[in-house]
């Protein structure tokens, strides 16, 4: 089984030299912390600004600064601000490489609901409706089951959708899947000490095993 | 050059009456009009619809007009952070229109620029799109979105001049520049009123047509939602 | 009969403190030269600025400032800069006080033809359909009758439109009128030495004259 | 930060192809891609599609490309002053398309930013509506029009670091930011070429995440097309 940080590390994988990346709040936001120094990429804050730094010392608190998720950060350099129309004209136009998110559930025609429970306090979407329904390349990070144990990896969405047809890949903690274009759950790889059996009674929607099934490195 | 200088928050927003459509900028508490919704609650007016990313917190920013009731509607990406708003949604004080963050955006740049409806994916097969036309282009579904404008925009700016040029500072510029120029009427407050000459305008966010008063703020608290720091 | 300095003064008369202006290619443009100078306005050139100055001295000629004409030109203080789309942003989203332009034909509908004569070389329209489209404030500088005589304010433009029912005011060599919102051109002034019937022998569309008219005063 | 420094105009273009669709900022002679206009001419490459503005004069500009006859088609909102350009669309060997320029700007950024359609009052009544969806918002008509997007777009600043962050200079920015956000492969050629982190985040206009390629230019002629004096 893979823990938060196992979960980010394993998407911290997926990505490539010169990409432009958003990250969700929560696990997504650990990605950032694994990215190989090597790697020369830009993380997008839809508030505004490519080139998310680390989070500031104390002496370099800025309220002028923050993120998505509204924690103060720094800036890289080569930093670059602008408005949240222009952030989402980068979005909706196709021009981030990779989104990571989180997910309450996902569909295996790869739809996701993370938005909203009925009978629970609505938030609101914020950004993850354009986001989901704009980016070419979405990573699911996300429990393979609930607290109650039901799967989160469906053959429908129970909850109401927050985008169709758009996760390709989901790092959970006990599997490294693929949703096909024609839809089901292509087991990739499974978490340290995992068995294939086990992933498939925690998965309800279409789980597509084609030989060996190798553990995750990281 | 045209001076639109008005003395202070109170003054600026005198012809604002209840039941007027706001848009408020801001993302979070950053960029947020604080002398002019300081200057809200001073007047006391009721009945707000507030366009604005989100809704404050309980005792800062819109939450502020929350507590004492003066808003009717909001329209918003997120409304998280805030126990009163929620209170007030659950009992049907308050009506609150959800509408994705990017759509939010690029509405009120429609409703600045002219364009009263363009199409966009976002909200595609969601609840966002019932009663909504769909349509497809170039293999793709999108929906029909309309322009946002409002009777009064209220943006918060780091620089201003005399006749209304702004320069936001930091990701505190988020939604200001199109509520700037969605507004019908357009009051900016700013950190810093320089002379008109003194910006570089090459370096203009908002351009002063947007902008029909500015005022100098003072005792900004630009409170911070989520301080996180890298201990050394 | 005024000459091209002439009806450029007279539309100076209609600007108002407060005001930010476009100004078409031609007469438009020489109205800048006779706003009193105790009026405080703004021009807007729709390649990008806000606050043309005067033409540059020979020393501060600039490449990379022009207006929409291609003529070299400089920048009042409190100018502002911005891109094509910002400039049409603004023009379509009527914050544009008032717009001058030049004019081949107007209807009395207050329709107008600017931009091309069949047969003749096509040399595009320019920002004039974005302008006649979104302006709430249109004033046209023209002749009152072409060279050969015939009227330009029309019951029908002739030539290939450029907008419909958007005159607002029309200041000719011979008269200032208003377009009507239900239709007609109505005779507000005469242009020294001009009599009604003149302009009355001039105009093809429905005139309107009610009452005295006075002589216009520059 | 990524590095996307090219040596020059050559190595920029060296994958467009005959018959491309391309981008090329730019209003009158102010703001072109100088570099990349004489590299294609190099390159030789035939049967372009030219979205710009304008087509530039008879011996400079895209009126080069013209010379050369390089160009199948134009797409742009204002083509007068040039010569050759006349006797091929004459001949018709050349075609136009002509579009209404604040169409033409928000087409492009349209196409940046993914709204694939939007409604416009412009050209309503004129031939330009003809064969369009007309629609009436708002007590308003409107035309419906699509977004353009570019295989290539070519476009000048003034400064650029080598992550492909830019900055224009004067109204030389015009049409360059929505196209450089409007091709797949954007190539940006720059006056001065700094360092990253040498610009000033604030002052950025067009983030680099829209810019492939970058490159200094060299010997910018930047020709004046109506020079225009005060005499003192």
């Amino acid at each position: 089984m893979l823990d938060k940080v196992g979960i980010a590390k394993r998407i911290a994988q997926e990505v490539k030299d010169g990409m432009y990346i958003n990250l969700g709040i929560g696990i997504p936001t650990l990605v950032a912390n694994y990215i190989p120094p090597s790697l020369n990429v830009v993380l997008q804050s839809e508030n505004g600004l490519l080139g998310i730094g680390p989070f500031p010392t104390e002496n370099k608190v800025d309220a002028d600064l923050i993120n998505a998720g509204k924690q103060t950060i720094t800036m890289m350099p080569g930093s670059a601000l602008f408005s949240s129309a222009e952030s989402f004209a980068m979005i909706r136009g196709g021009h981030v490489d990779l989104t990571i998110l989180g997910a309450m559930e996902v569909s295996e025609q790869g739809d996701i609901s993370n938005w909203k429970v009925p009978g629970k306090m609505v938030k609101g979407m914020g950004g993850a409706m354009d986001l989901v329904a704009s980016a070419e390349n979405i990573i699911v990070a996300m429990q393979h089951c609930s607290k109650d144990g039901a799967s989160k990896l469906l053959k429908k969405c129970t909850l109401p959708i927050t985008g169709l047809n758009c996760v390709k890949k989901i790092v959970t903690d006990l599997a490294v899947l693929d949703v096909l274009p024609g839809g089901g759950f292509k087991l990739l790889e499974r978490a340290p000490g995992v068995t294939v059996e086990q992933i498939k009674n925690a998965t309800d929607g279409k789980l597509i095993i084609d030989g060996d099934v190798p553990e995750i490195g990281i | 050059m045209i001076n639109k200088v008005v003395a202070h928050a109170d003054e600026a927003v005198y012809d604002i009456q209840d039941n007027a459509v706001l848009m408020l900028g801001g993302f979070g508490l950053s960029g947020i009009p604080e002398n002019c919704i300081n200057a809200l609650l001073r007047k006391g007016i009721k009945g707000l619809t507030c366009i604005s990313n989100n809704a404050g917190v309980d005792d800062f920013g819109i939450g502020l007009l929350l507590k004492t009731r003066q808003v009717k509607k909001m329209i918003s990406s997120y409304v998280g952070e805030n126990a009163e708003f929620e209170r007030q949604l659950l009992s049907g004080e308050l009506e609150v229109d959800l509408i994705p963050q990017g759509t939010l955006a690029e509405r009120i740049r429609a409703g600045g620029a002219g364009i009263p409806a363009f199409f966009t994916p976002a909200g595609y097969g969601t609840e966002v799109a019932e009663g909504k036309e769909v349509r497809e282009f170039y293999g793709k579904m999108y929906l029909l979105e309309h322009w946002l404008r409002a009777d009064f925009a209220l943006v918060k700016a780091w620089k201003g001049d005399t006749t209304g040029n702004l320069i936001y500072r930091g990701t505190s510029r988020n939604f200001n520049p199109m509520m700037a120029a969605a507004g019908k009427i357009t009051i900016a407050e700013v950190e810093e009123l320089v002379p008109v000459g003194e910006l570089d305008p090459n370096h203009i966010h908002t351009p002063g047509i947007y902008v029909q008063r500015i005022f100098q703020g003072k005792d900004y608290e630009k409170r911070i939602e989520q301080k996180t720091i890298t201990k050394i």
